[in-house]
């Protein structure tokens, strides 16, 4: 009895096999509308809302916000109202299916991608098969940006890096370099491999230490970098701050924590007092959220006004830069557009707005020189044009 | 009588593949008849690796009875080598990402190398118990991980990740069909494993280790077996989850998901492959749906809640005082009260004489506490070459 | 460092051991152990004991306390491997050979503290016990895909079990859960699972050890009637003289390890060595 | 130079290591259950240290001993008291409960990034060497600590019946001990040291996050493992051993990223070459 039963088990087995194969022949029809009910233009932006690196998503949507405030009260982009929408990544690919169909099945238009690089490669791979535009502030992964579609308002790893061993080559030359990494991080390994790429010859060999993991005893990294008289760290700034914390007595105390774009706010990391390590801290980037004037100060200003006790870096700022040149771009384009268009109708339009060569977009991320918005134009493949500036957190102190 | 009698095997035995079978045609129909939100299709490729995970660490934790803590190493294992395969397959020779044969080859080396670690791992198992087997799966999943983390861009893409091929989200739904059948597979092969006398002898060394081998169970083999089949199916789903996903990272396998894979075993119930299931399904459906609910510091209210009922569960079914309280209040009592069932001989027959207490008398063994073998151990001398346990009983 | 060498050593000592030259010669005896013996560091737990044991005979291994009856089972079941001498079953030497080895070629036994398997019914312990003759051979392959001999092996063994459950009177709870048998229906489960291994030797460690007087005759009864039945060999440890006077043909008194005496119960508990070790001077 | 400073931080690391696996050691000799969480509990003494750290940090040290304490007691009645005498699967898969259990609350009531103190203890020149002075604290209190539990197993009545307790539970109780209490002892002590830790590692650090203890706890118990469970100057040595391979591979650049491999893969080295670890007592089950 049993016999017959298990072989009826298979043949249904069998029978949905086949089923499935002939299925697997058909694919479904063309895109469908999400946005057709909206009323307002949506934005979508996906990040890490939780976890370590929460600042970055909360910064980013909250800059985001602003931005959106500032122009609904201005009036929106022809009349019609904006609305953000934040989905919570947490900073692992493997949310991003969950983000991004939330996102783009609840109908956003406009996308921010998302604020790190490795959920943004998954996010890349459903954006270009769905057809629609993200202007990323902040996923700096050499594999983000896309000329299908995917944009940056940040620096690339690679230009960061290469940058960066600009700067040292034409400032730092002949010291002796250390460079502190980690190394199970994107960001990071992506910036040091282009750093140690681009450093010439009178450099010699950097002297290299990594970590891995959240938190860390850092005793053998410090003795490792303690002859350095500069340290390029291509970190995040909590690290970053445990590293100076617990190297403060053995790293040279004339020596230079040089840093990227992820030392922005290293100031203002609670129960680090960043006077009291001696060494110089400074760092190459295209904001500063410590300035006191210019269009960067009256973002910060605006920020502070609006979210008081929350994370500001220039995350944010590029967020509502992005914000300002999507708005911007649809202004320029001179296409028609309404609330209920489709997302991939305004990735026809933004895409063409910036791939031209005409647009400029002024913003506050950049180098802004007195009252002045700093000027950011796009290149094809979706890179960012715009100078990096070096920005001094705090000057050495003699001891 | 007859009738009743095959339709009462049928539910006891085949009902899982009959709904499963059920619910993918129900799937198959809707992606071909209404063209299916990304979304869909996405979970229930997740739920599917769910599934196949939790269903083959169940073969370990809940039929073997020892704690495997780096299950998911095992996957990435499998994902990693599985979408390697399938990328210098699908890039030499210039295939679609979709190719189903180069989805099988993948399928079937993932499977293959993550059996293989699973043989070392089980390796170890021969020799350890309990809680130091717990701490060896542990280190054997953080081992994979910092290796595949720091491995060279070339290899395996380190920390950026190995952009394995996947399938569009437009196509995700043939990964759903394959993820379905793959389920079949797993449910086929370790049910029937563990309702052949193969399955006995494993739950015989569950119970007592001891007198399973001098009731002539081959230990070894069977401890062996039942780590390698459970590695190859968790190569299996990571092979899946890699044809899903870009780019594979290490990082996602870390203890926390084997944490995350153990509680849909606990919560679905040790020993009992269809809770498994359910359970995984969901905490899958659970953890997707709540992403958007719960942002910021409160998504880990989930985790919270999932702790709770871990160890409150836990507690319910293995403290020794609410013994009588389980006997009493639990859901197959629940449910046969619904039923009304008749006379049961399988019933706790309460009458029996007892003897709960067992006289116990000092004899040679006791005699022989550990001073003797710490003075063996200080002189280093092995003569006696007693078997000993790793762990502690 | 040297710690960490020994360590090697006696991991590979377990898990790759020498190959031990294992003799086999014609014997009349079904056990004949031959000096065989063990020491802890230094402490000999055993030493110096010669059992023989004629077919279908029952013999008594009695002694107080710590005497070394139950390290005698270790040894003949291989948990314990014995540092000097050596053991014959049949003839066949099997000294050094792993537990599950020494249960196929014959030798079972039974736990002074019952071990069953508690979470698994009456009737799948017997099961287990059956598990690797070869007449219930089925590879792994051909029980996960179902094949013919699968079901063949699968009713076999069932009915096997059956039977050996109706001789010792537990047919009727086959399918309760051996954690809820009564006691004296654990220790007969655990003798039915012993002989579901189709022994040469029955070892039992104190099969009537909390036992009234009543379930300790009915024992006595089902013992003589698995040596008749099944042609058995029986070497049982016991404490209670009056069920080892009465049941075993002959038995060895041990007592701090070595062997006091040996012969039929009367003669043996009737020495004066044994007189002394039981009631001192 | 180089194997000077390499000394000094296997030492450094080790140290604290070694506190953390005498506690460890502690719970998992006498209560013989693997406490998964020992390391949140230390991060619990972090979170208090850093809270009472702007008073004073010996106030912080002071709160963060009696917090601990307080947590240890109440994850012990709590969640395996009612499990004494059940498999020790259900053990373990509780204590992880816990260990998520505190690691998630922590994220919930505190957040999710790290709060920071900055300490400098400044540091002491011994001919060209440099040592820190936390370095040296860490070192003279991990060797303090593991001889005064020594001490205090060996010649207290309490400790007298904590061995007792780690040999036959069954047997101690017969003798008229209290194993319960015992065992609320072992733990009270057990998470008295993970504050003790916490200190070393918050002054250390100087940053604590919901999951600034997990890591260290992981690798503490590998090192009790390694030293031999159940034995006191195992603890210390197996944290030692660890600091050193963790001092050798951070000095040597390209296999920093894999220290903790190496750890890990040691210890599964010694527990398959050597189940009971450095230090360890045989045990046999009885048959």
């Amino acid at each position: 009895m049993r016999k017959t039963l298990t072989r009826i088990i298979c043949l249904v087995v069998v029978a949905i096999m086949a089923l499935g194969c002939l299925v697997s022949c058909n694919t479904p029809d063309e895109a469908v509308n999400y946005a057709e009910n909206n009323t307002t233009i949506k934005v979508g932006v996906s990040g890490p809302l939780t976890g370590g690196a929460a600042m970055y998503g909360i910064a980013v949507k909250n800059s985001a916000q602003l931005a959106i405030d500032e122009i609904n009260a201005a009036g929106g982009v022809n009349g019609i109202m904006l609305e953000l929408v934040a989905a919570d990544d947490k900073h692992e690919p493997t949310q991003v299916s969950t983000t991004y169909t939330t996102l783009y099945e609840g109908g956003c238009q406009l996308f921010l991608g998302t604020v790190t690089t490795g959920p943004g490669i998954q996010f890349k791979d459903y954006a270009l098969e769905d057809g629609i535009f993200y202007l990323t502030p902040s996923a700096s992964g050499d594999d983000i940006p896309s000329a299908d579609g995917g944009f940056q308002m940040c620096f690339t790893d690679s230009n960061q890096g290469t940058a960066s061993a600009t700067y040292f080559n034409t400032n730092y030359k002949g010291k002796k370099v250390g460079i502190f990494y980690k190394a199970d991080d994107d960001y990071s390994v992506g910036i040091k491999n282009n750093f140690v790429k681009g450093l010439d010859a009178s450099f010699g060999t950097p002297v290299e230490a990594s970590f891995t993991g959240d938190t860390a005893m850092f005793d053998s990294q410090i003795a490792t970098l303690k002859d350095c008289e500069i340290i390029f760290m291509p970190i995040y700034y909590t690290p970053a701050s445990q590293f100076m914390k617990q190297g403060s007595g053995t790293i040279k105390s004339d020596a230079i924590y040089f840093g990227c774009d992820g030392f922005d706010g290293i100031d203002a990391v609670a129960g680090f007092d960043i006077k009291s390590i001696t060494q110089e801290v400074s760092y190459l980037s295209h904001f500063d959220s410590t300035s006191t004037s210019g269009p960067a100060a009256d973002y910060i200003a605006a920020y502070k006004a609006k979210y008081p006790d929350q994370p500001l870096n220039q995350f944010g700022a590029a967020a509502y830069d992005c914000v300002y040149a999507m708005v911007d771009a649809l202004n320029k384009s001179g296409k028609e557009f309404s609330a209920t268009t489709s997302a991939q109708d305004y990735a026809t339009i933004l895409k063409e707005v910036f791939t031209s060569d005409t647009f400029v977009f002024n913003g506050v991320t950049g180098e802004c020189v007195g009252d002045q918005k700093s000027t950011i134009t796009w290149n094809d493949d979706g890179t960012v044009n715009k100078i990096a500036v070096k920005y001094v957190v705090k000057e050495a102190s003699a001891n | 009588m007859k009738a009743k009698k095959i339709f009462k095997k049928i539910t006891k035995h085949y009902l899982n593949y009959a709904v499963i079978a059920a619910v993918m045609l129900v799937f198959i129909i809707l992606a071909y008849a209404t063209p299916m939100k990304a979304s869909t299709s996405l979970l229930f490729q997740k739920i599917t690796v769910a599934v196949i995970m939790a269903v083959s660490l169940s073969l370990v934790v809940g039929f073997l009875g020892e704690l495997s803590l780096g299950h998911a190493g095992f996957m990435s294992i499998g994902a990693y080598l599985g979408g390697k395969v399938a990328l210098v397959l699908t890039e030499n020779g210039n295939l679609e990402a979709s190719n189903i044969l180069v989805f099988i080859i993948a399928l079937i080396v993932g499977a293959l190398c993550a059996a293989l670690c699973g043989f070392i791992v089980g390796f170890s198992a021969l020799r350890l118990r309990g809680d130091y087997l717990a701490i060896v799966t542990l280190a054997f999943g953080e081992i994979v991980r910092v290796i595949f983390t720091n491995s060279s861009a070339e290899s395996f893409g380190g920390a950026l990740g190995l952009k394995s091929p996947s399938f569009k989200t437009k196509e995700m739904f043939i990964l759903v069909i394959i993820g379905f059948l793959l389920i079949l597979l797993t449910l086929f092969v370790i049910q029937n494993l563990l309702r052949s006398k193969t399955g006995r002898a494993i739950t015989a060394i569950r119970d007592n280790e001891i007198a399973a081998r001098a009731t002539g169970i081959d230990v070894t083999k069977h401890k062996l077996m039942v780590f390698v089949i459970s590695a190859a199916f968790a190569g299996i789903a990571g092979v899946l989850f890699s044809y899903a996903n870009k780019p594979i990272k290490a990082d996602t396998f870390d203890y926390n998901y084997s944490i995350e894979i153990l509680v849909m075993v606990v919560l679905g119930g040790m020993g009992s492959i269809n809770g498994s299931i359910i359970s995984a399904t969901l905490i899958t459906i659970l953890n997707d749906k709540l992403t958007v609910y719960l942002t910021g510091d409160n998504a880990v209210f989930k985790d919270l809640f999932y702790a709770l009922i871990l160890i409150l569960l836990v507690i319910y079914n293995n403290a020794p005082a609410l013994k009588g309280f389980r006997e009493k209040y639990n859901l197959r009592a629940l449910i046969n009260k619904i039923r009304k069932p008749k006379n049961d001989p399988s019933e706790i027959r309460g009458d029996a004489a007892r003897w709960d207490v067992v006289p116990t008398k000092i004899e040679m063994d006791e005699v022989l506490s550990t001073d003797i073998i710490i003075e063996k151990n200080d002189r280093g001398d092995d003569s006696a070459n007693i078997r000993e346990r790793g762990g502690t009983k | 460092m040297a710690k960490v060498i020994d360590g090697i050593k006696a991991f590979a000592k377990k898990h790759f051991p020498k190959k031990v030259n294992r003799i086999t010669k014609e014997s009349d005896f079904v056990l004949e152990t031959e000096n065989l013996g063990i020491s802890f560091g230094g402490l000999k737990a055993v030493q110096n004991v010669n059992l023989k044991i004629k077919k279908n005979e029952i013999y008594g291994l009695v002694g107080p306390n710590g005497a070394g009856k139950t390290t005698v089972f270790n040894l003949l079941t291989g948990v314990y491997q014995p540092t000097e001498g050596t053991f014959f079953l049949c003839g066949e030497e099997l000294r050094s050979l792993k537990q599950e080895k020494i249960n196929h070629k014959g030798i079972a036994r039974t736990f002074q503290n019952i071990r069953l398997f508690n979470n698994m019914s009456v009737v799948r312990n017997v099961m287990v016990g059956l598990h690797s003759q070869d007449e219930y051979k089925c590879t792994v392959i051909e029980s996960v895909l179902r094949l013919p001999r699968h079901h063949k092996v699968e009713k076999a063994m069932r009915e096997r079990a059956k039977e050996l459950l109706d001789i010792f009177g537990l047919k009727e709870e086959r399918n309760n859960l051996a954690c809820n048998l009564p006691y004296g229906k654990q220790r007969k489960l655990e003798i039915a699972r012993a002989l579901a291994t189709n022994p040469k030797l029955l070892l039992l460690d104190e099969p009537a050890a909390g036992m009234n007087p009543n379930e300790t005759e009915d024992l006595m009864n089902t013992i003589k009637l698995i040596r008749d039945k099944f042609d058995m060999t029986i070497l049982l440890i016991e404490h209670d003289l009056k069920f080892v006077s009465g049941l075993c043909d002959r038995i060895t008194v041990l007592n701090f390890g070595t062997v006091l005496a040996e012969g039929t119960a009367q003669e043996a508990l009737n020495d004066p060595e044994v007189v002394k070790a039981y009631i001192g001077n | 130079m180089d194997f000077i400073t390499m000394i000094i931080n296997g030492l450094s690391i080790g140290g604290t290591y070694a506190i953390i696996a005498l506690g460890y050691t502690m719970v998992y000799g006498i209560a013989k259950m693997l406490n998964f969480a020992h390391g949140d509990i230390i991060m619990v003494g972090g979170y208090t240290i850093v809270l009472f750290f702007p008073i004073s940090p010996v106030v912080g040290i002071i709160a963060s001993v009696i917090f601990c304490v307080i947590v240890g007691i109440v994850v012990e009645k709590s969640a395996y008291k009612p499990l004494r005498g059940a498999s020790p699967l259900a053990v373990l898969i509780t204590a992880i409960g816990v260990s998520k259990l505190l690691q998630s609350a922590a994220q919930i009531f505190i957040g999710s990034e790290s709060k920071g103190i900055t300490v400098n203890l400044g540091e002491i020149k011994m001919g060209s060497v440099k040592i820190s002075v936390l370095t040296l604290i860490t070192i003279l209190c991990s060797i303090a600590v593991m001889v005064a539990l020594t001490l205090f197993v060996k010649y207290t009545k309490t400790g007298r019946a904590m061995i007792a307790v780690s040999e036959d539970r069954g047997a101690a109780q017969l003798m008229g001990i209290n194993v319960n209490f015992i065992i609320m002892i072992t733990f009270i002590i057990g998470s008295a040291l993970a504050a003790v830790a916490s200190v070393f590692l918050v002054f250390k650090i100087q940053d604590v996050g919901p999951i600034f203890g997990a890591m260290p706890g992981i690798k503490a118990f590998a090192a009790a493992v390694i030293g031999g469970i159940g034995s006191i100057p195992g603890a210390m040595v197996g944290g030692v051993v660890l600091g050193f391979i963790e001092a050798v591979c951070g000095m040597i650049p390209p296999i920093t990223p894999y220290t903790d491999a190496i750890e890990f893969a040691i210890l599964i080295i010694v527990l398959l070459v050597k189940p009971t670890g450095f230090l360890g007592k045989k045990r046999r089950e009885k048959v």
